[in-house]
């Protein structure tokens, strides 16, 4: 809601920002139309190319996609209706679940791959609304532990219902998407990829929408301050409930493609490191900041994913002495955990933060996750 | 270093190569080895570059580093050895470590990727790998695609060769397989320890706990299947996860069914000697039989004093094992090699791993007289290996794989516990092994 | 009067009705395992919820601290002490056990204030999630220095308490068990006595309640949070020293799960409140123990879960929490 | 204690009516069977010591409050009273779905299959209630009568019901823009859902420039003119109180709770907010009901003042009568207003 600021400010970019501003949709798809044809080339160049050779890196920048998708769904829950969620998983556990039921050898059916999408987003939503009914009404930090509860109970019951899920053998053999009548392989990355550019384009042009339309400023409003926006006629209830659905079937999409690009699905997948790893990506990113948010999703999956555990060839390639001779692939999750309490200590506030959040960081009393206590209500 | 000089003083030309190869072979995963090694010995020219690698697709990090870290060590031996006689054909072996580990657990979308890796490194030969049936699920269709062989040391769903789920794994190419695995499927090893159990133990009533995870389960089913078939009661059957810490309960509530022994589905990792020993302080469970597949009889070749026994301590009298492989065949000489190496004894799958490159280096031998170049070798690696023609000769006996992938041949070793060896300790002593047919023949 | 009766009668109540159901379904052998799982779940819920009323921090690294806490007492057992099977002599026994105990204790106390000081006193004027994630990352932190000092497999412990069984109402109850009921009970009160009636616990408790309020009043902040991880991290070092001695084997990842059970518990009893948090965790680890009875051990987290979700549901502050307006 | 029934002013009949609302925190009675009625454009003051109740009272009207008694009516429809029953309206929720999940559990014993469907039912009729819950559709107000239960109208109803109000302790959403602040304001009155957000239709492009435009013209009644970029924490205290009351404004309500509207403004901007507040009542017919300290704006405006102490009314009428009674007098400690 800057429009009128930037479209004062006279320097060029100032204009350019004003221009992006009215026409946001069409700025974000050519944004993506950008990065998706820059970061091919990039990998091109060492020592980025040492790494592994340009096929892989779209195949991770395809898997990455899964993980920015997830972050900027739970961005909408945590940062924008400011719910702290801890059981995402979850919903990325049912969107997978969906896909794998409606096309694999295990069930014998094979819906094609965009109605799918649509089928898992619908799912994990209802479910994040039968999760959210009943808890949407507790204080910021019952409804973390009974997400994180949700986050642990859902793989449990596709582990334990065997006789529906196969259990911890998990789902095997699922069909690969085929797109007007293209067929996705694994041997090709590509195709993964441009569909998954597709999504997060799409997703985001919707998230940013929504994030300036009326929903979104009643979700602002009750992160700002609950009591606030209930005496502004907003029902706090059903308000939140939309964030929560919206949150969980993006990770439903997510769910479904994953899935499709690995065409395997097993209980074990969707500990509670994948939520936690996702909320890391949300804070680390800036809360409320869409691309920041991606943005962070990128850099945390890639360092994961990617750089820790190519660190020794990294360091054997540049000949760098002692590193080199360090065993870095066993030590790569405590480097994680330095890094993600490095980089709170260091910039709090996320990598990117939204203008509003800046202002936010100093006072403790606008708390993300939690409601004022009423006994400001009390008063008198 | 051991073995760089034990290879020096074998081949004097080879002391300078046979060091650095060494240290590639046991440091720094993934690396290509350090040029000028292949004028060691001249190559042929499919051997681009004087190196090949084997690769192995484990989990190395967080809560399942015990898993794979002694298991890729297997790899590193027989490699470091192999290289120490100077390599195949004259072209020197390194190895390319992946670690299908995310925040500490096993992840098939990670086993993917690093799949894609390795399929992407031309000079690998053949992929040591996976650990977890889940893993392999997601990574056999990529390397069925890509024609590279996949030999998994733990591996024993049935799913993952036996049809019909196998096929679903193998659409590319159907006929050319490319995995194969040297321990026995669940089908053999869960109804061989029901056998033992009910026919050389006598008892007719059993408690089953499994540990929720792939292999746990599947040999816990197969075993529950033969024990009913024989006539045998199965007066209790439970999934504990590995988050447990407190098995009393379950032992407890078992103990009201007087069941007269215990089968331990699943592996120490996961939770099983934690299960063995505080169900040994169950009253009515002092002294009943416990039974376990080969990741409770965790024992090298060798027999060594596994997890198992170190965990249990006092409570592992009258503790039964299976193993999915043959005693006789065995090389003592592994244990002791490993041991020597790494400082420490051999994980349960270590041999296995060992075999496995056993099994590559040889095909690689038999392809590299007709190789041309990295890709015809891949491919003569994996036509070699998977040919029920071909037999190896391993550290496990003599392995050949049938047109699943699995062991032709496979054996099962009865093992028991002995609390008067390794001095009042305990150690497994080996009982028995019978001889199975082909678990896919018909 | 009202204010009596949430004080005492209530919680009293609660427990006592919670214990007899216990009782009458699981029988003496059951009663007596649920206790013992309880006695832990109990210490480690205490210092969550100790950790939270103070500074509204879900500080999901203290599991991990039990877990720590268990391997510095098997540490101290057999390297310092070189103990390796049980103790017979009775006072050596006692001797032995409160040295590792007071070892433990203040050992964990002081991780647990050095914690505190650099990972979320630097973020204590920063947004709620940011030390959240500090927690998770000092969480993986100390797994895997655990895993890498002691290696990833799991752990024995030397099991210095006999494991003597006396028969008691139709069960037979190791000496072990009642030992680790009575100590956790024993620090419970201690726990109350501490924060009710010392100096230091009406600082905890006007900190809890306004922090600005309390440090107008000449409150050393700082130094109360820091007393109130101390005690909360000696608290699960004790757990983790039961932990060791009854199990008999650690492994560097149990703390997630245990820690996990314990948080819920000390939500279920209302979060921010101690005597909550030890009935919470007597019923978590009887909801466990009676979903194994029924045969549906791998459900039981499930049962947990849902039984939280639940009571939530209709008590949104948990059994003993202060109902706030939820209308608001 | 029954304050005297005002004569309703020409045209108006009653917008509020409260009958002995009781308020009590464990063992203090904060507010004590205090009756008030506003009639339809009527303004009416509230006033009393610190500490007599006030904001209490008026928390009560705007359904933030539960009342230990009394009911709180508008337009002659109960909003606010004592919940009764409010425990078994989570008991609708969950007993279905366990009664069939109890079942399916059973069956599942039989066929795994049969089991699954039952337990999948008893999700699918969970989701419904916990969906009804929200929706509150008639049938569940009607199964919630036929247990008795009764709760109170929510805030959000409230203002739905025509109540718009300002907080004693300011309450913006602090990091919005003015602009925003205002924008929630109108939430009710604006119409686009979730979908044409998504798909960003016209009618919702349209309907998000009118609100920016009208929000635009409530800064300006106000007096906030080219303010609404500021973020509202960034805002002086005075306006920070003029924004509050354009958001109250915004919701287009019948009857204004103004919670001390002029606290902490300078004389000049005490009298902007007090002709502001007349002009109010003048052009759009709102009614008010203000708790003030200034004594001067109570008399001012006010058509009736009732008289808080202790929680208790104690005196009620017009300005001119309260100025003279005794009793506010003293509790004012003798102190003559003005």
């Amino acid at each position: 809601m800057t429009t009128a600021t930037s479209k004062r400010l006279p320097s060029p970019w100032g204009r350019l920002r004003a221009r992006a501003h009215d026409h946001r949709s069409l700025t974000i798809l050519a944004g993506w139309a950008i990065v998706a044809s820059v970061l091919p080339v990039i990998v091109m160049i060492p020592p980025l190319s040492t790494f592994q050779p340009e096929s892989l890196w779209i195949d991770g920048f395809a898997n990455a996609g899964v993980f920015i998708l997830l972050a900027m769904g739970l961005n909408v829950v945590v940062g924008l209706a400011g719910l702290l969620d801890l059981g995402y998983a979850a919903f990325f556990a049912i969107g997978s679940y969906a896909y794998a039921f409606g096309a694999s050898p295990f069930t014998n059916l094979q819906i094609p791959f965009w109605p799918m999408l649509l089928v898992g987003a619908v799912v994990a939503a209802t479910l994040g609304i039968l999760l959210g009914a009943p808890t949407l009404r507790l204080r910021g930090d019952y409804l973390a532990i009974v997400t994180l509860g949700f986050g642990e109970i859902v793989p449990a019951v596709f582990l334990n219902a065997s006789a529906f899920t196969l259990g911890t053998n998990g789902i095997g053999g699922i069909y690969k998407p085929e797109v007007f009548g293209f067929q996705f392989t694994l041997e090709n990355p590509v195709p993964y990829y441009v569909a998954m550019v597709a999504i997060l384009a799409i997703t985001m042009v919707f998230l940013y929408r929504l994030q300036g339309s009326r929903l979104g400023r009643a979700w602002m409003a009750i992160r700002e301050d609950e009591l606030a926006a209930a005496s502004s006629g907003i029902n706090t209830i059903t308000t939140k409930l939309l964030a929560f659905a919206l949150g969980a079937s993006t990770a439903g999409l997510a769910g479904v493609f994953a899935t499709s690009k690995l065409t395997f699905v097993g209980p074990g997948q969707f500990g509670f490191q994948v939520s936690f790893t996702v909320l890391a990506m949300v804070v680390l990113g800036g809360m409320g900041n869409i691309w920041g948010v991606a943005t962070g999703a990128f850099v945390i999956y890639t360092i994961q994913a990617v750089l820790l555990k190519e660190l020794n060839q990294f360091f054997a390639v540049l000949h760098v002495p002692i590193l080199q001779s360090i065993d870095f692939v066993q030590y790569q999750y405590l480097l994680y955990g330095v890094a993600l309490v490095a980089m709170m200590l260091l910039r709090p506030e996320g990598l990117f933060p939204s203008s509003r959040r800046r202002q936010e960081l100093h006072a403790t009393s606008e708390d993300v996750a939690d409601v004022p206590p009423p006994t400001e209500a009390l008063g008198a | 270093m051991k073995y760089g000089k034990l290879g020096a003083l074998g081949a004097g030309a080879l002391l300078v190569f046979s060091a650095c190869s060494g240290t590639t072979a046991t440091a720094a995963p993934g690396t290509s080895t350090a040029p000028g090694g292949s004028s060691a010995v001249a190559a042929g020219a499919w051997c681009v570059g004087g190196t090949v690698k084997i690769g192995t697709e484990l989990p190395m990090s967080g809560g399942e580093t015990a898993n794979g870290a002694p298991t890729a060590n297997g790899v590193k031996l027989a490699i470091k050895q192999q290289n120490a006689k100077g390599g195949v054909a004259g072209c020197k072996l390194d190895i390319n470590v992946q670690d299908d580990a995310l925040n500490g657990v096993h992840d098939p979308q990670t086993g993917a990727k690093n799949m894609q890796t390795l399929v992407a490194d031309a000079a690998v030969m053949g992929v040591v790998g996976p650990f977890n049936s889940g893993v392999a699920k997601a990574e056999i269709p990529i390397s069925n695609g890509a024609g590279l062989l996949m030999c998994s040391p733990a591996n024993t769903n049935n799913g993952v060769t036996q049809p019909p789920e196998g096929d679903t794994y193998r659409k590319t190419n159907p006929t050319k397989i490319s995995y194969i695995r040297t321990a026995s499927p669940d089908s053999i090893q869960g109804p061989s320890a029901a056998d033992y159990l009910y026919k050389d133990l006598g008892k007719t009533s059993v408690y089953i706990i499994d540990d929720t995870e792939t292999f746990g389960v599947g040999v816990g089913d197969t075993f529950q299947a033969e024990f009913k078939k024989l006539g045998g009661n199965v007066v209790k059957r439970d999934s504990a996860p590995k988050s447990t810490t407190d098995y009393t309960p379950l032992f407890t509530a078992a103990a009201a069914l007087n069941p007269q022994g215990v089968y331990l589905a699943g592996t120490t990792p996961t939770g099983m000697g934690l299960a063995l020993k505080q169900g040994r302080t169950v009253s009515g469970l002092e002294t009943v039989p416990f039974v376990g597949p080969d990741g409770v009889a965790d024992l090298g070749p060798g027999g060594t004093q596994g997890a198992t026994i170190t965990i249990a301590g006092a409570a592992s009298h009258d503790v039964y094992g299976t193993v999915g492989s043959a005693h006789d065949l065995a090389d003592n000489t592994f244990t002791a090699a490993y041991t020597t190496e790494f400082g420490g004894a051999p994980g349960a799958y270590s041999a296995a791993a060992y075999a496995c490159a056993q099994i590559i280096i040889a095909s690689l031998d038999k392809a590299s007289a007709t190789a041309t170049d990295l890709a015809s070798a891949r491919e003569g690696v994996r036509a070699n290996a998977v040919n029920s023609a071909n037999s190896f000769t391993t550290v496990l006996g003599s392995l050949n794989f049938d047109k699943y992938g699995d062991n032709v041949h496979p054996f099962i070793s009865f093992y028991k516990v002995d609390m008067t060896l390794a001095g009042g300790k305990g150690d497994w002593t080996f009982v028995k092994q019978e001889s199975f047919s082909d678990p896919n023949a018909q | 009067m009202t204010v009596d009766f949430r004080r005492v009668i209530r919680p009293v109540a609660i427990g006592t009705i919670a214990l007899l159901t216990e009782y009458a379904l699981l029988g003496t052998q059951q009663f007596a395992n649920a206790l013992t799982l309880g006695a832990i779940y109990a210490l480690i819920a205490l210092g969550y919820t100790m950790v939270y009323g103070i500074v509204e921090l879900i500080n999901f690294a203290h599991g991990d601290i039990f877990m720590v806490g268990s391997f510095l007492a098997m540490w101290i057992m057999t390297t310092l002490l070189g103990l390796s099977g049980p103790v017979t002599n009775l006072l050596n026994l006692v001797g032995l056990l409160s040295i590792v105990m007071f070892a433990t204790m203040v050992g964990m106390g002081f991780i647990g204030m050095f914690i505190e000081r650099f990972a979320y006193r630097p973020l204590r004027h920063a947004p709620r999630l940011a030390p959240l994630i500090t927690a998770i990352g000092v969480s993986f932190i100390l797994q895997n220095i655990i895993s890498s000092l002691f290696g990833p497999s799991p752990v024995n412990v030397p099991q210095i308490v006999p494991l003597d069984k006396f028969a008691f109402m139709g069960g037979k109850i190791g000496y072990l068990n009642v030992f680790m009921v009575v100590l956790a009970v024993v620090l419970m009160i201690a726990l109350q006595l501490f924060v009710g009636r010392t100096r230091l616990g009406r600082a905890m408790r006007s900190t809890a309640q306004d922090r600005e309020a309390a440090e107008l009043m000449g409150v050393d902040i700082n130094q109360t949070i820091a007393i109130t991880f101390f005690i909360a991290a000696a608290l699960a070092g004790a757990g983790g020293v039961i932990q060791g001695l009854y199990f008999g084997s650690i492994k560097f990842d149990l703390g997630f799960f245990v820690g996990l059970k314990a948080f819920t518990a000390a939500v279920l009893g209302g979060i921010g409140n101690t005597t909550g948090a030890a009935i919470g965790g007597f019923i978590i680890a009887f909801v466990e123990v009676y979903a194994t009875v029924l045969g549906y051990t791998q459900w039981s987290e499930v049962a947990v879960f849902t039984v939280l979700i639940l009571v939530l549901v209709f008590r949104p502050s948990g059994l003993l929490g202060q109902q706030l307006g939820e209308r608001a | 204690m029954t304050a005297a029934i005002v004569d309703p002013p020409p045209g108006g009949d009653l917008i509020l009516q409260a009958r002995k609302v009781t308020k009590a925190f464990g063992g203090l009675i904060a507010v004590r069977e205090v009756d008030l009625e506003i009639p339809r454009g009527a303004i009416i003051s509230l006033i009393g010591p610190n500490g007599a109740g006030k904001t209490t009272f008026f928390n009560v009207i705007a359904g933030i409050l539960d009342p230990t008694s009394g009911v709180v009516e508008l337009g002659g429809r109960r909003m606010v009273a004592r919940p009764v029953r409010a425990w078994l309206e989570p008991v609708t929720w969950v007993l279905p779905a366990v009664i069939i999940g109890a079942l399916g559990v059973l069956a599942y014993q039989a066929s795994p299959t049969a089991g699954g469907l039952i337990v999948l039912l008893a999700l699918i009729g969970l989701i419904a209630m916990l969906l009804a819950a929200i929706v509150r559709p008639t049938w569940y107000r009607v199964l919630l009568e036929r247990f008795g239960v009764f709760k109170s109208a929510r805030p959000n109803e409230m203002v739905r019901a025509g109540i718009g109000r300002t907080f004693q302790n300011i309450r913006l959403f602090a990091n919005m823009t003015a602009l925003e602040n205002v924008q929630v304001g109108m939430h009710l009155k604006m119409k686009s859902n979730a979908a044409d957000a998504l798909l960003s239709t016209p009618r919702a492009r349209a309907e998000e420039t009118a609100s920016v435009a009208s929000a635009l013209r409530y800064l300006e009644l106000v007096g906030l003119k080219g303010r609404g970029d500021q973020a509202a924490r960034n805002l002086p205290y005075g306006d920070q109180r003029r924004l509050e009351v354009a958001r109250a404004l915004a919701s287009e309500p019948a009857l204004v709770l103004l919670d001390e509207p002029t606290a902490g403004m300078n004389p000049r901007e005490t009298r902007e907010m007090t002709e502001l507040i007349g002009r109010l009542r003048r052009d759009l017919g709102l009614s008010f009901l203000l708790i003030e300290h200034d004594m001067k704006v109570v008399m001012g405006i006010s058509d009736r003042v009732t008289v808080l102490d202790h929680g208790e009314c104690i005196a009620e009428g017009t300005p001119d009568e309260v100025r003279r009674n005794p009793r506010v007098i003293e509790a004012y400690l003798g102190k003559p207003p003005e």
